[in-house]
């Protein structure tokens, strides 16, 4: 099992899931790099915690306004159509239900939902921003991860280890290896890649995978 | 991405028997008074919407906007500050009879609880209404040494409010205090149902002078000569 | 006891209160009249429910903008400096406590600072508008009124039958014969009709006026 | 009524030991870094104010502004749901050894605390952080078959912010992004001290297009040509 998508592919794939017009928040770091990706002809509206919508790309280096930034502090740019709004309304858009999609990335994700993205234990300095109102507002809450970590241990867990972010709030995972649903507190299969074959896939993963129906090819191109 | 529809009654479809729909100003400033005799032409034409549960700070004025729905007998209950008008007959008659029902909210806890509904803040406490028949039945609670009430948010299938500006994706502005418990209740119903004045393009808005960012919107008709509910009223108009 | 101030006698006296610079909530009908009287030198800033600080007169007839009312839906105007702003934000300001002083109306005041001001019982239509918000945010409640009802009876009570606005709100009391506060539960006789005895005051109030300290002159000029 | 004062050092007078200070701006985007780097100068003039407990998304950067002010020795405590930046070391070197308290609060949770103690509402529920390590400690309540927390409402001795526009009466605007928690915090501090990059008469501001309303400002002061906390990062900056 050394084939694998990179990041920018996961980052692709979950991107062919957003609706055109959909109001989506993408988490800070790699789940950004899922804008990039949004099929032709489809226009998501973006969100972003410190108070703007419909934003666009990071401006030429040396034209930023950093009075215009993301919840990553990276200089942004404005589409027509966007607006400002202060902290309380943002958080009322994400906590309200208003958002379609939150895209987050993930230390581990639990079979019954649970997700652990923003503390790895008691070292070092504690901070987690807003992933724990994402995980409870947008209407569909997704992960992309690589499938294991770096030490090649599970990311797709029976039970989170380390401290919550949210509790039963995850409904897909695009992962490296494959795309999987959580649905009655279980994984369940729905694409993986090609070649690799369904033992393989279970045993990096850190529960049962559940199959039920066909399970799709997780093909993406060289992006 | 393009909200507007063509028609008033486009605009209000899918509003259907039993529903709770809050409909934004404050009297006259702010009524969205062609939605509303919309969906009344609706219901003179097949009987439906009826049942409904209202949302509003008053309870209509004279013959029009939301005491014609009255008349109509539209309206099973109204959830409200202060039904009372100028011309309260339509609401006064059928509640002296029992023919609608009637939830007296104070007014800023009724624009907390919608603003609550909008931000998925289930429960809040407020110092308004402790000790008072307003708050009988509702947990109480101390918090550093005085009494607050416990209430919960309010949320509805559907809003109809009136706007200054609209750009086609749903961003907003308002005219004057016309504002009041719009920008609220959009972010409170399932479908939200914007009367404009002026439709304009994405752009055409500032950015920094949008109040109802379009995430909370669904739908916008434009409606360049609207009726100021206020003036009709003055005029003894009655709807239908 | 025939002689006692008009209703604009009494608008007259509670504005002599009002601070320069303050912010200043009038409930809808008699409490509206004091804006007319603010001191030469002076201005308070007006709050109304609906959405507007710093509003100014009643157009002239036939120059209303029936979008630019109060909470009384009486046509206004604005002054230099003015804001518009949603219903939540208006109650924050009250609720908050941003108001200097709330004016109001009563139907009965007690000596524990008990409000009735918007039932007169089971009869008729209930309505409250902002009333049990502001008397809970407001920095200082005070209520303008007559001294005793239509038909004679004490206004200012030991407590209230009526249903009550809120409890121990109020702070002072401007009538058509005295000016009251309420200090720890009881009624302060600050201010009298200069004819007036304290006997006669005493037997049309329905608790005890106590003395502390000199009864100044409630004089008032023909306004 | 003229809320302005001529001088930075004015703006923040009263401004004591232990008293807790909101600052708006979410990294550099709305940072008042004038009203912070005055405080710092009163500090570094006279020793005080010390032990403050400072509220703001954020817990510094670089060695300017919020991380200036922990550098000195003059924070006491965070409260803060994101301690961590480009150039997070006047923070985490405190903090490792424990000089420095840390209340770590989720970005939203944040904001709608400071909204709350601004709009007098003492404790509300949100779904954010139930079942976590942050709910440790805190009442949980269901509501329609839902768990939510209690969360209480903050407030502040002072809060320093940074404008677009003001008018002397304390009306004002903000630029782009850097609204986030201004309009919050100057509604829930005792004490709103703004720094305005212009200060026009009343009526300068169309009453549309206000975003704090006077009500919640106490003083102001222009500074004309604001810096930039993200650009005095990156060329390096220390303060004093």
């Amino acid at each position: 099992m050394t084939e694998k998508l990179t990041n920018a592919q996961i980052a692709w794939r979950a991107a062919q899931d957003i609706a055109d017009g959909a109001y989506v928040n993408l988490g800070i770091g790699f789940p950004e790099m899922v804008a990039k990706f949004q099929p032709p002809g489809r226009q998501a509206v973006f969100h972003t915690e410190n108070g703007v919508l419909n934003f666009g790309e990071s401006p030429p280096e040396g034209e930023e306004d950093w009075d215009l930034i993301n919840a990553g502090k990276k200089a942004i740019t404005l589409k027509p159509g966007a607006a400002f709004f202060h902290h309380a309304d943002s958080f009322a858009m994400v906590r309200g239900g208003h958002l379609d999609v939150a895209i987050l990335g993930a230390y581990e994700v639990a079979e019954n939902g649970d997700l652990a993205n923003w503390s790895t234990g008691p070292k070092g300095v504690p901070a987690v921003g807003g992933a724990m109102d994402l995980v409870h507002g947008a209407k569909r809450v997704a992960v992309i991860t690589d499938h294991v970590t770096k030490d090649g241990r599970p990311k797709l867990v029976k039970r989170c280890g380390l401290p919550l972010t949210g509790v039963g709030c995850v409904t897909r995972v695009y992962t490296s290896l494959a795309v999987v649903d959580i649905e009655s507190q279980r994984f369940v299969l729905r694409e993986k890649l090609p070649k690799l074959s369904l033992d393989v896939l279970q045993a990096v993963t850190g529960a049962e995978l559940l199959v039920d129906g066909t399970i799709g090819d997780l093909i993406v191109p060289e992006v | 991405m393009d909200k507007t529809v063509s028609d008033l009654a486009t605009a209000v479809a899918g509003i259907e028997d039993g529903m709770t729909l809050m409909i934004g100003g404050f009297g006259g400033s702010g009524a969205p008074i062609e939605l509303v005799h919309a969906l009344i032409d609706r219901f003179r034409a097949t009987g439906s919407p009826e049942g409904l549960i209202v949302i509003n700070n008053n309870a209509g004025n004279g013959r029009i906007g939301i005491a014609a729905m009255i008349d109509a007998g539209m309206v099973a209950k109204m959830v409200c500050s202060f039904p009372r008008s100028a011309d309260p007959r339509a609401f006064t008659e059928k509640y002296r009879v029992g023919q609608i029902g009637l939830e007296l909210v104070p007014q800023g806890t009724l624009a907390e609880r919608i603003r609550a509904g909008g931000a998925g803040i289930p429960a809040f406490y407020t110092p308004t209404s402790f000790g008072t028949d307003l708050a009988e039945g509702k947990p109480v609670a101390e918090f550093d040494g005085r009494m607050y009430v416990q209430e919960r948010w309010l949320k509805s299938d559907a809003a109809l409010i009136k706007a200054e500006l609209a750009d086609t994706m749903g961003n907003l502005t308002y005219r004057k205090a016309a504002r009041n418990f719009s920008p609220l209740m959009a972010a409170a119903a399932r479908l939200t149902v914007v009367q404009a004045s002026k439709i304009v393009r994405p752009g055409g808005i500032d950015p920094e002078q949008i109040v109802t960012p379009g995430i909370f919107v669904n739908r916008i008709v434009e409606v360049a000569d609207a009726q100021q509910e206020e003036t009709l009223m003055r005029a003894g108009v009655a709807y239908g």
